[in-house]
């Protein structure tokens, strides 16, 4: 009847010996090996990352007389939970033997205000940076960039004095104020670059709706930075969670972060090392970290897309 | 007209960029020139303002670990920088075969990220002890004659942090390339097909000069955390043995808190600082005349 | 009063006996507390006390080794004064051996409490090694090197070492066998007038090149191993020897062995020799600009050095008490050793950090490091290198 | 198979992506030197078809003949097709002699061969100049041709070309349409060509494929599909402005009518597709183009009053907007003509130009 | 400034970018309820020159006035303009609801009044079951409509579209273009509206700025500037198919002609621009639809035998190439007509209706 059926019945009529030529079944191979291939990369190379966690894990089941064996990759003879309940609650550092646990408060104490604010703090330099540039504000970036390149170390001696001159030094304001000082290069990056692949009719639009500078952050951009901002969550989490340098230095004695307990546990200059513990420990701090980490890494991918690669 | 000054520097604009102001002025460019300044007094325990000229230099320049440092921060770094992206580049590609489980992959790939150095540095030392983990272990699986300690050798320990370094940061470069890579036009893909061109040759001589941007990305990452790289050498080798994987990062640490010659530390800071500078200011200017070309071309 | 202490005694035995310390002070009847501040690793402390220092938050007290560390806190005005109350307990009179005194007694004042003393000069045998090997027990590091190959022969580590934290188990080797080559009044001479010409000499090219054999007896996997897993490669009979401090007793008594019967202990590296050293530990008390807590600081300090006290904190942690009015006779035999020859001041040796800067021992430090791990470094280049390093030094 | 004369023969070919089937056992026969054109809307499938016969996706079901050889499972490199993109896909970092040598100095063909296949291309294509830039530094059209060139020096048998102009402005695209249609002149190859441009597929194509969700609604001549689409998707698809379409019924009996509102058509010069007429639920469709008006209005079969709604002068023509049973309804005049707004007009069409769509199916009827 | 009537009066605006100048001098008066229409090819400032307008940009030089008070530096906001950008700017993560009330909410307007206000203006454009829909789940059309009725609920004087349509596919785009214009002749604000689709341009516009390098070419109503274009830019941009364009040299005197190869073409109906005609090079063009052919052609002022080159046919009509004194010439015929290849024809057309352009300075003589 229509044209689309006739060209339906051609190809019937023209097909030739059809019984002659083999069906023209699925070309299988080249799928097969090539897939075996990748798959045994990936799992190799998976393997070489799990290494440490499985022998961290092991290890934190054991006893002290059966890693003093050697056998490092067994799996525990007698597996015990000891060294788990003595690295969170008994594990002694100095007099105080309560385990990890104090730590773990403070460490929580750090990194929520600290990852808060300099979030925020670096959302709003991409955001002035992207649509409000100001003469001078591109120099201002660039010595941030620069920033980001300079060993800790370096400015560490004069931001000592300089938050001791404000009476902040050795306490929970003065490690914020830190961890956002370091934090701001990377993710002012990040949001710059994430803020500058938004469409400028959006910013346009919203000042014709008579926005001004916060309300167009606040309403508009920040509800659309959800994916860089999960990026910035995750460094800073695991940036924060992880420092010890500035967490003993300017975070003051009664606030130290669950690393420098992880560290006494760990590391002692004439004391009996106990690996089972200190693994059970190692595992317990990063924990948070890594929670964070499975829990939204397919975001982590995808907001580097959108913050990172334009770079 | 009148109000013109008012739209160059949008008030609401600097109020909410106060803190990097603060930030770039008053620690990167103040904090930074106090150590400069620093570098060039005879502070020892605590910094002081008596000058002494370029005598930290000198020693510094004089002394073999500060030499033997430097030696190896380019080695670590050309070696790091180029075995993340190759290793990053390779997990990505075999990552972006529309592979089953790819989340799981990524998760495995990415952790050591989460990690902190110190206890990657801890965990890899331990493995790579001779008595207590890969080595002992095969051993007393039977291969007795196996042999494998680069830790304990000045010659192979710095391979050894290396390697640590490629499982901490091949991940991260993985996650940013495998983002780079599926911003590569399908296209392309079906064009070198066409055209006949091995797999291998398109991403050699096709893709990877794509993508300039993500290696940018992955390569800048890296170098920050090639410069900075303490934590990895304190909780692996301490800096040996002897002082074969000492770094810049480390030397300063240890000259200002343990040789208590926080002079030369600036000192030797300062040296640090200098390639990055170099770069960044070379950066800087190619920018702004790429911007000047295309002002002038449009 | 709250008084913050940082110290860097981490670990369970120490931890023990730091609160001996703490529990003296918070029942001293003035309502004092110790509030507790412990990091590991020393330099880590040290560098912290420093950087709060330089903010203006010093803690109330720190704990030091003696040596020149402190020097600097005490002409800038950091450190309280403790003369009064070292005078009012004769701390001069009853601190001995001198040299220990001496470390906190800087142009007639006293800046800190010395609380302990540690020797580092012993070496520690497994006796059922020596008995497998078939060889008699050592009586100096000459006779050992002797033995040793036996020892290897007889499939076991002759020599058990670590290089951990910089490599301090080797720069504690290296200072025990100057030490017992050159004999204590000769090592002096060489550090205080640093003299080139002795540090060049004959018996400390004997030292590297007996440090070269050691090298040779070792095993392979000494490179990060910390002290106490070589220790334990003694006590479960897989090495002959280790050099180290007498805080390793410890671990041998945690594994249940005895002196005398399973394991050796050789003072000074020659018993022939006995020499102790006079490192340990000391605390120093930080000006806070508020008479009561000063007042706190001086009743801790005079608390630290009080005989029970002394008792009480050395048994726990191992080491010899400062002041030689107190009981020890339920010490074990290798701490009577010592007891014994830090009767004779000519036995004791003096710290290094006492004589050299911070730098020279960290350049000392780096040229064994080095010597140890890389065997192309001659024996005569190490000399001559140690020989510069010593002559120059500040 | 493959009769002589036959260069692309699809058989019963079938495409899923798991559970997603995006073409059904879909048959097509391209004759040597034939360009046909794949139009249809986005997602219907067009590339889909093309990159199975590239041989860049694995067909599910079915097999894919090129001249006369069985090549479903050929890597494509071996099909003798070369194709051209949307975005063109040359090689950035390649200057223009690179991006048409690359594949050719893959393949391991001699120096002086590629440099003689190159010249040949370049002169056909007018991109000498060219040679030594960059893609960055050409425009659209160049990067047009380029890619074109890289399917010429590969000597295909067929050309595949999916949407190439898609990208560029308005003149570009209609220069480049006359240029891609003087090139199949000249190298008289067989050319698939996918287009969701109803233009280009009018004036390019020797048959078009109309294609909608996966199934090949039309094959014929652009003027047959035009005139005569064989259902209302078609009749919509092709044409602008588009064909007017009014509801209503069919009065079946010897003198057939259409019914809208108070309008009744008379149908008994249209020739139905259907086996006799029927009563019922039906589309009309008529184009703007066929609408006459004002005096000539009167001399055509059918003719009724009606009032100018909105006037849109194009420029070469205006449109006008008016009802029709009470729905929209628009013809084509004159850009001379000048009506206004809510002005009475008379307008009239040969129902024997219209099409006739079942309400149900769609289909013609 | 600002005589009574005139909505926007741009006076003597200049923008540069750094050294790139993109608007010079510019001059623009638009009177009270016009639709005007910006049109231009990529690149020449169109909208640049509306965001100049809208305050979104800051002007070098020069002022801008809006219902007769001077703009130049105030707020957007309080400029009475309403702005539809071309991606349509919604903001992703509000409700329509709230995309429509945010400039309110801003501004603080009470709860009742916002309430009335969004209500009038979703029914005015049909967007009442949306309302509390994401952009996200809106189709092209629907987007586009929120996008306006944010200017709307807004009240504002004057509406500033930029290319509100490019990103919508053919159909939709002349759907929209009808809804754009009927609401335009319901509010009747004034409407600046960029594009540089000479489609919409036409079937939009009370007038027409042509704009080329931050230059207004030529301000007229459309009609006029299809007909009697300035220059041959202008000439160029609008129509599709294009004009044809014949390179050739007047010849001045009592029967002014012009000449290409062995052709001449008589120019004593040809009204000219320029005082009094002189002999020089000069561009002649005429549009394929004022050609004719055939028997018609014979009856035109002119006329010249031909062979047919290449046919296009396009639906509704047909696209014939030919040459004329060697240069590419097309016409258009009805659809039906069929056309060989290389078929001899005869063409005619009214020099009346050509236009004449100077070949250096391009303008209309
Ligand atoms: N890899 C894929 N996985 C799943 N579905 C796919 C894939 N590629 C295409 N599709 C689906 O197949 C259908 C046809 O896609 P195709 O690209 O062939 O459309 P098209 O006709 O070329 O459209 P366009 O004009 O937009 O290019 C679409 O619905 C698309 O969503
Ligand atoms: N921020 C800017 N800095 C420098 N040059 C700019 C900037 N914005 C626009 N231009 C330049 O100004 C010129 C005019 O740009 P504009 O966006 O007004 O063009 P347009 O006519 O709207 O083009 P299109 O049709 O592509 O939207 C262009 O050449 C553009 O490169
Ligand atoms: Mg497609
Ligand atoms: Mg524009």
């Amino acid at each position: 009847m229509t044209a689309g059926q006739i060209t339906e019945i051609q190809p019937a009529q023209q097909a030739p010996n059809q019984a002659g030529v083999a069906p023209f079944g699925p070309k299988p191979r080249r799928i097969s090996a090539g897939r075996i291939g990748i798959y045994a990369f990936l799992i190799v190379a998976a393997l070489f990352f799990l290494i440490p966690v499985y022998i961290m894990i092991v290890t934190s089941l054991k006893g002290m007389p059966e890693i003093r064996l050697g056998h490092l990759f067994n799996l525990p003879g007698e597996p015990t939970f000891q060294p788990w309940a003595d690295a969170w609650l008994h594990a002694c550092t100095g007099r105080d033997c309560f385990g990890l646990s104090p730590g773990f408060y403070n460490s929580v104490k750090i990194t929520l205000p600290s990852v808060a604010i300099s979030i925020i703090c670096a959302s709003i330099n991409g955001y002035a940076l992207t649509f409000w540039p100001y003469k001078g504000a591109n120099l201002l970036f660039g010595l941030l960039v620069f920033g980001a390149f300079v060993p800790y170390q370096v400015v560490i001696y004069p931001l000592i004095i300089g938050l001791s001159s404000v009476g902040l030094f050795a306490s929970l304001p003065g490690i914020i104020i830190v961890h956002t000082i370091f934090g701001m290069p990377i993710l002012t990056l990040l949001f710059r670059n994430f803020y500058a692949a938004i469409p400028v009719e959006l910013f346009k639009a919203a000042r014709v709706d008579g926005a001004g500078f916060w309300r167009i952050f606040f309403y508009i951009m920040l509800p659309m930075s959800v994916p860089i901002t999960v990026v910035a969550v995750i460094l800073q989490v695991t940036g924060i969670w992880n420092d010890f340098l500035f967490g003993i230095v300017f975070a003051g004695r009664s606030n130290w972060p669950m690393t420098v307990q992880l560290n006494n546990i760990v590391n002692t200059t004439t004391g009996v090392r106990e690996y089972n513990v200190n693994m059970a420990a190692t595992i317990l701090t990063a924990a948070v970290p890594l929670l964070i980490y499975f829990i939204s890494g397919r975001w982590f991918v995808r907001g580097i897309a959108a913050g990172a690669v334009k770079g | 007209m009148q109000k013109s000054w008012r739209h160059r520097f949008h008030l609401p604009a600097v109020i909410g960029t106060i803190p990097m102001i603060l930030v770039a002025v008053g620690v990167f460019v103040i904090g930074i020139g106090f150590s400069v300044l620093w570098s060039f007094t005879s502070s020892k325990l605590f910094p002081t303002y008596d000058f002494v000229g370029l005598a930290q230099y000198r020693r510094l320049w004089a002394d073999n670990r500060w030499l033997v440092s430097v030696n190896n921060i380019w080695f670590f770094g050309l070696m790091s920088i180029t075995c993340n992206m190759v290793f990053g580049y390779l997990l990505a590609v075999f990552m972006d075969q529309r592979i089953r489980q790819e989340d799981l992959f990524r998760s495995i790939f990415l952790y050591p990220f989460a990690m902190s150095l110190i206890v990657t540095g801890l965990v890899w030392q331990w493995v790579l002890d001779p008595n207590l983990g890969l080595q002992a272990a095969l051993r007393n699986w039977g291969w007795s004659s196996f042999s494998f300690a680069p830790l304990v050798d000045a010659d192979t320990a710095l391979y050894a942090l290396v390697f640590a370094g490629i499982w901490q940061g091949s991940g991260v470069a993985m996650a940013i390339l495998l983002a780079g890579l599926r911003g590569v036009d399908e296209e392309i893909w079906k064009a070198a097909r066409v055209d006949g061109i091995p797999t291998w040759r398109t991403h050699l001589s096709i893709v990877a000069p794509m993508m300039k941007g993500a290696f940018a990305t992955a390569f800048v990452l890296q170098c920050v955390s090639v410069v900075r790289v303490y934590d990895l050498v304190i909780a692996m080798t301490g800096g040996g043995p002897g002082i074969a994987t000492s770094m810049p990062a480390v030397y300063v640490i240890q000259l200002i808190t343990v040789r208590q010659n926080v002079g030369q530390g600036m000192a030797a800071a300062t040296m640090m600082l200098l390639p990055v500078l170099v770069v960044l200011a070379f950066g800087g200017i190619l920018t702004w005349r790429r911007n000047r070309q295309r002002e002038a071309g449009a | 009063t709250d008084l913050e202490v940082i110290h860097w005694w981490t670990s369970k035995g120490e931890s023990a006996a730091v609160s001996q310390f703490a529990k003296a002070f918070d029942n001293d009847g003035h309502g004092d507390k110790w509030v507790d501040s412990a990091i590991a690793l020393g330099e880590t402390a040290r560098s912290t006390v420093m950087q709060r220092v330089l903010g203006g938050d010093p803690p109330g007290a720190a704990q030091f080794n003696p040596g020149r560390q402190y020097e600097e806190l005490i002409s800038g005005g950091k450190l309280l004064d403790l003369t009064d109350i070292a005078t009012a307990g004769k701390w001069d009179e009853v601190i001995r051996p001198k040299a220990i005194g001496s470390a906190c007694l800087v142009d007639g004042h006293w800046w800190c409490v010395p609380v302990n003393i540690h020797s580092n000069y012993w070496a520690w045998y497994s006796k059922p090694v020596f008995e497998k090997a078939g060889v008699p027990e050592p009586k100096s590091l000459a006779d050992f090197i002797a033995a040793a190959p036996k020892i290897k022969e007889a499939g076991l580590i002759p020599f058990a070492i670590g290089g951990d934290g910089n490599g301090w188990q080797i720069q504690l080797l290296f200072q025990d066998m100057v030490t017992e080559a050159l004999g204590v009044a000769k090592r002096d001479e060489m550090y205080t007038k640093k003299s080139a010409e002795i540090a060049g000499g004959p018996e400390m090219k004997g030292v590297f090149t007996q440090l070269r054999a050691l090298k040779q007896f070792t095993d392979n996997g000494y490179a990060n191993r910390n002290w106490n897993d070589t220790t334990n490669l003694v006590i479960t009979g897989k090495a002959g020897l280790q050099v180290m401090g007498d805080w390793a007793r410890g671990e041998f008594a945690a594994a249940g062995m005895t002196g005398v019967k399973d394991f050796g202990c050789m003072i000074g590296l020659n018993e022939a020799k006995p020499v102790v050293s006079t490192d340990g530990d000391i605390i120093v008390f930080f000006k806070q600009g508020n008479a009561d807590v000063e007042a706190a600081q001086k009743r801790l300090a005079a608390l630290l050095i009080s005989p029970e006290v002394q008792v009480a904190f050395n048994n726990a942690k191992g080491s010899m008490p400062v002041r030689g009015d107190v009981d020890m006779s339920t010490a074990d035999p290798c701490m009577q050793k010592s007891l014994k020859a830090v009767e004779d001041p000519s036995n004791v040796v003096t710290a290094t950090n006492w004589f050299i800067t911070e730098n020279t021992t960290q350049q000392i430090n780096e040229l064994v490091g080095q010597f140890f791990a890389d065997d192309s470094v001659t024996a005569d280049d190490a000399t001559a290198k140690f020989a510069t390093i010593i002559g120059n030094s500040d | 198979m493959a009769q002589n004369g036959t260069s692309v023969s699809i058989q019963d070919l079938s495409l899923s992506f798991g559970v997603v089937t995006v073409l059904q056992t879909l048959n097509l026969d391209v004759a040597e030197g034939e360009f046909i054109v794949l139009l249809g809307p986005s997602g219907c499938g067009k590339s889909t078809l093309l990159n199975c016969i590239a041989g860049l996706l694995d067909v599910s079901e079915g097999s894919i003949f090129i001249k006369g050889k069985n090549v479903t499972w050929e890597e494509p490199k071996d099909r003798g097709i070369g194709m051209v993109f949307q975005s063109y896909a040359l090689y950035p970092q390649m200057t223009v002699e690179k991006n048409l040598s690359f594949g050719l100095r893959v393949a391991g063909t001699p120096k002086d061969e590629i440099a003689k296949r190159i010249a040949r291309a370049a002169e056909i294509l007018q991109i000498e100049p060219l040679l030594q830039r960059k893609p960055a530094a050409l425009s659209g059209g160049q990067r047009q041709r380029v890619a074109i060139g890289r399917a010429l020096v590969r000597d295909v048998d067929v050309f595949l070309f999916d949407e190439p102009l898609s990208n560029l402005d308005a003149k570009l695209r209609a220069e480049l349409r006359v240029e891609i249609k003087l090139l199949h002149r000249r190298l008289q190859n067989t050319m698939i060509y996918v287009t969701h441009d109803q233009i280009e597929a009018m004036t390019l194509a020797d048959r078009i494929a109309v294609m909608k969700g996966g199934v090949i609604q039309q094959l014929d001549a652009p003027q047959t599909i035009y005139n005569r689409p064989v259902n209302r998707f078609v009749a919509g698809f092709l044409g602008s402005p588009a064909m007017n379409f009014i509801d209503g019924q069919t009065e079946a009996g010897a003198s057939a009518a259409f019914k809208t509102g108070n309008v009744s058509i008379p149908l008994d010069r249209y020739a139905f597709d259907t086996a006799g007429n029927s009563s019922g639920p039906c589309v009309f469709g008529i184009r703007p183009e066929h609408v006459a008006f004002g005096e000539a209005a009167n001399a055509m079969p059918f003719a009724i009053d009606a009032a100018v709604e909105i006037v849109e002068p194009m420029g070469s023509d205006t449109l006008v907007w008016t009802k029709l049973g009470g729905q929209n309804f628009s013809f084509r005049v004159e850009a001379e003509k000048t009506l206004r707004n809510g002005e009475p007009i008379r307008i009239g069409f040969d129902p024997a130009r219209a099409s006739l769509f079942d309400s149900q199916s769609g289909n013609r009827m």
